[in-house]
């Protein structure tokens, strides 16, 4: 056997180090990165990194700023296993290895000039951030934009600052829900669907984006669609289990497409006839 | 012809011989009773080229089941991707493995490209063998249009009575034909019995299954919601064998392996299988393909419909192996026979 | 710190540890990672109960076995099963098949009353494991992998496929197509299909797969013309221990 | 001065299995010698009935993983004895050839890791690699290329995989035969340093007269795998008579089941073989017996470990001779078969009884069944070599502690510690042993 290094490989990775790590919730962590040598990241809002741990393994997860955000990207990260478990015990100044940008990414210039509206459940939230932040940082660019959150419990709630933010902008409509609650909480209860029919909306100039757990989708474009918003402007994210990342290991396949390459991200009349997607 | 060449039989172990004296060669031999493989040899002694369809495909050498991808130093902080490879002969594949390692080079030459197996294959020398005859009744090379070769070799051994005829496909075959020095012009009467036996072929190969090449696909598109699916689903027992004995499959996995110092390691690609319960899940909980029925689904369309519409071929080969390599029984010309029934009986 | 590592052994043969000394010059590597601090069949140095890692070799078959495991539990912070005494009660289960004071009889005769003997059981029918080592007996390249595991702090899962996967993955000839029944097709992989390798039949030493496809199992039986019987009894041989139900020891 | 001893060892180390000694001395007067065995009850012949005879040999591997290959042989010898099958000549040169790499393992693990730390003043072999580095990592290599022999000819040296009733279910390839030969070869220079370093040890001095059993042949070969029980007290007997030799009982003062032939009690073993069969040793394991001053009769039990070495070298040579004439003869791969439990009954069966002795590393051992019509096992008896070794270990204490009453009870006790481990003893074999110190004592 000969070996020899490959100069231009699919699974090379880069040197990721670790600027800050905040606790958020419970279960979730985000880190602040930035690429050895400055190098920029180059990244769509909706597209995801593969995380890399030596020994250990490598794990997608969102970017969940926004190519606005200069110097650094940020990851939001829920401890549930391997990967994740030994991220979240590692501290500012250690060293990740980041593979990607990967995947497709949100139509953005195909959302310039029009009205959105995100609607998010759970962790949903953190890639929609990347575009919300995208949208806020160019909202000349944009129409009416209303962001719909949805969420287990207050606790579990992420970006609590920003939420704040988007909640006291004039340019943005922000409504949140939890789906149960303490006494003190002074806002919604009840499904994310709850919210959407109270949108304000002009239907044919309104793209929605949806991210969520798979559950979700089903009921949120029923919505979407009594709202007659068409079904070439709704576009999801969708979460499937992935290896390569770059479309060939096969793990995250939904019928004939690869989620890592053809999507993540996906318009609503592409994967309504197949069977494996929603 | 120019490209045709004739090597007799009796020198076939003078042939590989000296070709193993400089490279590694790999042939058919016998594995048990009536199985074969693919294994390394250094003479003609052990070949047996009258088998029927390896355990394995030939897959295995572009596709190792188990290959470094990257290798990393922790304390460095430094990955670096790496290849191992070695110049390997490749002798006596069949015409549908043939095909099978050419629907491979699609995939892994899609951007981004795999240089892995790019720099790999390109150390493979392949020689094809023609069959004269099915390997057995699992086979259905005939309804996939491989019994007979299209292209993918370097070099093509036609057996005829005592001889090979060999087409010559490419400049590395012919330095090898000329570096062994057995080799003599093929004439007019091998020409012609060449001819004979393509003649014969077409009278033994016949589509082994009712249903026209082109409508595959659309039998496979009108049968998401077969209830065949879950006939078969109950009779799975999710080994996964049909998928690693299948020379067009190539889902896999990647996984980090360290060494005892815990610093350094190799992050490797092993093949993986779709019928493997958790291969679709996600954190959370969430599987996509929970049902075995439904993964069986998925293995069948990503033959015979999603790689037509991406790749306009089927990706079944018509090797026979998923029947003859499955322990329940299922038999993958039952199961399209099944899927036909039921739309004529809609 | 290296992590101090200590070996325990109960009712078993003791192969598994054997196994750990067959790892060769490659094991000062793994030495060099760790202090064992008590190894009972190769050591005379006794920790007193200060280690980390607790690694168990063998099934509880006595009273006393089942205080002593819960007390090195009580100590280990992390405690792993190597073989299949211990991991899935093994061999040693199979006298769960006869009534316990009958088989005494049969091996001790009248003394048989003199025996502390309960009812075959695995490790984690008694304490929590974190990690197991399947394998009659374990694995070697398992063993090193989840050691590596267990000091860097992360989960290991053996695979969750059967032996079938890896004994075609090495081209055997199927023993089924040759009139035998393997114990493969149920058996949870990890051992490379060891037996199958070396020409015998598949013995499910590394237990039930989690989820073995029971109706998809019965219709290869059919396929091959095989007695369910001959299974169950095989499958006896290492799993029996697991049929006893969680406290009947206590 | 009246001298006083309380030794209690309890999970005596570096044995196979678990072990106890108690030994008391009240004003020079010995009042108690004894090695209890504490393993746990496995009931290993009782699991057996009912089975079919072709899993014996994997089921009673798993009595002891260190002498498992003796067992699988033992069983099998048993059961083709029982069924009525003859295996052919290559089988059991292969199975010879086995047997030699099991006795080479055995001997090597207990020399190196369980005896040496004693000879050179440690508690275990981890402190010696940092004292003695290069010896350690002889050992290690030493049992690696064992175990990769092991590999080779059976699949895996701790419950081998393809020594099956009938023969072998993989037959090694002819480059297979290459690779273990290039290893035993690779292995003549650590064996040479062994044996240099084992000249340098002194072992205790003491001797008592006794009777030692074990394998005798009319063959001019050194017997492990076949022959008569014999005695140096001139005794014979075919296996099937091995209850007049092993004539087991029950002592009201100790908890185990002990063996006595004519005298108080026996020893078996590498020493009893050596004492037995010492004029057919390999040349050059004569030469090393004779190098170290080890030469029958010898009634130091302590030296048993020296006639390991001296079997090693044996061991190593005739495993040699074995693949050499294998390779130049060439394998007969029509004898591969394939069995699985027999359900194609490629082997006939019919009722009977079968008897096997066979010289594994620590003694003879004997395998006993009664076989059904249709191949299920009716009864079923084992009897270890430790067994048999008990009652005379207790025999030497007894005559060993009075002799050496200068000794502080700490030395007393590594004394009597060195003493059992001199004989190998494999507890964790011993299906037999009583221990009732646990309930009502
Ligand atoms: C496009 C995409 C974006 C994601 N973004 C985020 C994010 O921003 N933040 C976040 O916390 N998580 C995100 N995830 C989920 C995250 O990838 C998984 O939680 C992670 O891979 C689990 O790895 P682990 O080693 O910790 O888990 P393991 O210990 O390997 O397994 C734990 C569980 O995770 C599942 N799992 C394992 N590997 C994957 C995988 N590659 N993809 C999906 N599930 C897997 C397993 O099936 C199992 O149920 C994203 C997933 C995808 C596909
Ligand atoms: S699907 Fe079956 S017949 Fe088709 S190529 Fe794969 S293994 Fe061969
Ligand atoms: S031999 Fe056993 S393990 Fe191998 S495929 Fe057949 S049933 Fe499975
Ligand atoms: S093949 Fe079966 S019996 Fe053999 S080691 Fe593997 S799981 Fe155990």
């Amino acid at each position: 056997m000969d070996k020899r290094e490959i100069r231009k490989s699919p699974y090379d990775i880069k040197q990721g180090k670790i600027l800050d790590v905040k606790q958020m919730t419970e279960s979730e962590k985000s880190f602040k990165i930035a690429l050895q040598g400055g190098d920029l990241l180059d990244h769509d809002p909706g597209q995801f990194v593969m995380v890399s741990i030596p020994g250990i393994g490598d794990a997608p997860i969102s970017i969940s700023s926004s190519p606005t955000q200069r110097g650094y990207f940020e990851l939001v990260v829920r401890n549930v296993g391997k990967l994740t478990g030994a991220l979240h015990k590692m501290e500012a100044g250690d060293t990740v290895g980041i593979r990607g940008p990967l995947g497709n990414g949100f139509p953005i210039r195909l959302l310039e000039g029009n009205d959105l509206m995100f609607v998010a459940g759970g962790l949903g939230i953190v890639p929609l951030r990347s575009l919300i932040n995208y949208v806020n940082d160019n909202r000349r660019n944009f129409g009416k934009v209303s962001i719909l959150l949805g969420c287990k419990s207050p606790t579990e709630m992420l970006f609590h600052e920003e939420l704040s933010h988007w909640e006291e902008r004039l340019d943005v409509n922000f409504s949140v829900t939890v789906d149960s609650a303490a006494p003190d909480w002074r806002g919604n209860v009840g499904m994310i669907t709850s919210l959407i029919p109270g949108v304000d909306l002009d239907s044919k100039r309104t793209f929605a984006i949806v991210v969520g757990p798979p559950v979700m989708y089903k009921f949120v474009i029923n919505e979407l669609l009594a709202k007659n918003i068409p079904e070439s402007q709704i576009y999801m994210s969708l979460e499937r289990h992935m290896k390569c990342g770059v479309g060939v290991c096969g793990h995250c396949q939904i019928g004939g497409s690869y989620c890592c390459k053809d999507g993540p991200v996906f318009c609503y009349t592409k994967v309504k006839n197949n069977i494996e997607a929603l | 012809m120019e490209n045709l060449v004739i090597l007799k039989k009796e020198d076939l172990n003078d042939f590989v011989m000296q070709i193993a004296r400089t490279k590694k060669v790999v042939a058919p031999v016998k594995k048990g009773v009536k199985s074969f493989a693919f294994e390394e040899v250094t003479s003609g002694e052990r070949i047996d080229l009258d088998y029927t369809s390896t355990i394995l495909p030939p897959k295995k050498y572009f596709l190792p089941q188990k290959e470094t991808i990257v290798e990393y130093d922790k304390s460095k902080k430094k990955w670096t991707p790496t290849l191992y490879s070695e110049e390997i002969v490749l002798f006596g594949v069949h015409t549908c493995d043939l095909f099978g390692i050419q629907c491979l080079d699609i995939i892994f030459s899609e951007n981004p490209k795999d240089f892995n197996y790019i720099l790999r294959k390109n150390r493979i020398l392949i020689i094809g063998l023609e069959c004269s005859n099915y390997c057995d009744e699992n086979a259905s090379c005939a309804l996939m249009d491989n019994h007979n070769p299209n292209g993918g070799y370097d070099l093509f051994f036609t057996e005829i009575d005592d001889r090979f005829i060999i087409h010559v496909n490419t400049y590395h075959g012919e330095k090898l034909i000329n570096k062994t020095g057995l080799c003599t012009k093929a004439d007019k009467r091998d020409i012609s019995e060449l001819r004979l036996l393509k003649e014969r072929k077409r009278n033994v190969f016949k589509n082994e299954v009712d249903i026209p090449y082109a409508e595959l696909k659309p039998l496979f598109e009108k049968s998401m919601k077969s209830k065949v699916w879950d006939e078969i689903g109950e009779k799975c027992v999710s080994c996964g064998n049909c998928t690693n004995v299948c020379p067009t499959c190539y889902c896999f996995d990647i996984i980090d392996d360290i060494n005892l110092d815990l610093n350094t390691g190799t992050r490797t690609r092993v093949w993986d299988s779709c019928q493997n319960g958790s291969f679709a899940e996600v954190a959370g909980g969430e599987n996509f393909r929970e049902d075995r029925g439904e993964r069986q689904r998925h293995r069948l369309n990503r033959k015979f419909n999603y790689p037509v519409s991406k790749f306009r071929r089927y990706f079944c080969t018509g090797c026979g192996r998923c029947t003859r390599a499955c322990v329940a029984g299922i038999d993958l010309k039952e199961t399209i026979n099944s899927l036909i029934e039921e739309k004529k009986g809609n | 710190m290296k992590a101090k590592v200590a070996f325990f052994d109960f009712a078993c043969c003791e192969g598994c540890q054997l196994q750990v000394a067959n790892i060769g010059e490659a094991l000062l590597d793994v030495l060099d990672k760790i202090d064992v601090v008590e190894f009972r069949e190769v050591m005379s140095e006794k920790s007193g109960g200060d280690y980390d890692v607790a690694v168990i070799e063998g099934s509880i078959t006595t009273k006393h076995a089942i205080e002593r495991i819960k007390e090195i539990r009580s100590i280990a912070k992390v405690l792993i099963t190597i073989g299949a005494c211990a991991s899935i009660g093994g061999v040693n289960g199979m006298k769960n098949n006869f009534e316990l004071p009958e088989i005494k009889k049969y091996v001790y005769g009248e003394d048989e009353k003199y025996f502390d003997s309960v009812p075959t059981m695995a490790v984690d029918q008694v304490v929590k494991v974190d990690y197991y080592v399947h394998g009659c007996p374990m694995y070697v390249p398992e063993f090193v992998t989840v050691l590596k595991h267990a000091l860097m702090g992360i989960p290991y899962k053996a695979p969750e496929k059967s032996v079938c996967t890896e004994c075609k993955l090495n081209e055997n000839e199927c023993l089924f197509d040759r009139g035998l029944t393997c114990m493969g097709p149920v058996t949870r992989a990890g051992c490379n299909s060891w037996c199958i390798n070396n020409g015998n039949i598949c013995y499910g030493c590394r237990g039930m797969l989690d989820d073995p496809a029971k109706t998809g199992q019965i219709e290869i039986l059919k396929k091959h013309d095989i007695p369910l019987e001959w299974v169950t009894n095989k499958f006896n041989m290492y799993n029996k221990a697991k049929d006893v139900k969680e406290n009947e020891n206590e | 001065m009246s001298k006083n001893y309380d030794i209690k060892v309890e999970y005596l180390t570096r044995v196979e299995g678990h072990g106890n000694i108690v030994v008391n001395v009240r004003d020079n007067k010995l009042e108690k010698a004894e090695l209890h065995i504490v393993e746990a009850p496995r009931l290993f012949e009782g699991m057996l009935r009912g089975r079919s005879i072709f899993e014996a040999q994997h089921i009673t591997s798993r009595i002891c993983g260190i002498c498992s290959c003796g067992h699988t042989l033992a069983s099998i010898q048993a059961a083709e004895d029982a069924i009525g099958f003859t295996p052919s000549k290559q089988t059991i040169e292969l199975r010879k050839l086995l047997l030699h790499y099991e006795t080479l393992d055995s001997h090597l693990l207990h020399i190196y890791l369980l005896v040496a730390p004693d000879l050179l003043g440690v508690k275990s072999f981890v402190p010696l690699i940092s004292t003695h580095n290069k010896v350690v990592r002889r050992a290690l290599r030493m049992k690696k290329t064992c175990n990769d022999v092991c590999d080779i000819l059976v699949g895996r040296h701790v419950h081998p995989i393809s020594a099956i009733i009938g023969g072998f279910t993989k037959l090694p390839s002819v480059g297979e035969i290459t690779d273990q030969l290039t290893f035993l070869y690779d292995m003549r220079a650590d064996m040479d340093a062994t044996v240099e370093l084992a000249a340098t040890l002194k072992f205790p001095q003491f001797e008592r007269e006794m009777e030692f059993v074990g394998l005798v042949s009319d063959d001019g070969e050194y017997p492990f795998l076949m022959g008569d029980i014999g005695s140096t007290d001139n005794f014979r007997y075919p296996k099937n008579e091995y209850k007049k030799v092993t004539n087991e009982f029950i002592v009201p003062h100790s908890s185990a089941k002990f063996a006595k032939h004519k005298r108080e009690s026996y020893m078996v073993g590498a020493l009893a073989r050596l004492n037995l069969n010492y004029d057919k040793l390999h040349p050059k394991a004569k030469a090393v017996a004779e190098a170290i001053g080890l030469k029958p009769m010898c009634y130091n039990p302590f030296l048993n470990t020296a006639a390991q070495l001296v079997e090693c070298v044996h061991a190593l040579e005739e495993s040699i001779r074995i693949l050499k004439e294998l390779r130049d003869r060439g394998v007969n791969y029509s004898e591969q078969i394939v069995v699985g439990l027999n359900e194609t009954n490629n082997i006939e069966v019919k009722a009977g009884e079968g008897y096997a002795a066979v010289e594994v590393p620590r003694g003879i051992l004997f395998h006993h069944y009664e076989v059904d019509d249709k191949g299920k096992i009716v009864n079923a008896n084992c009897i270890i070599p430790t067994n048999q070794n008990v009652n005379n270990i207790e025999h030497d204490m007894k005559k060993l502690v009075p002799e050496q009453m200068e000794k502080s009870e700490e030395q007393m006790t590594l004394l009597m510690e060195m003493l059992v481990r001199a004989y190998d003893p494999c507890i964790s074999c011993s299906a037999h042993f009583l221990d009732v110190k646990y309930i009502n004592r």
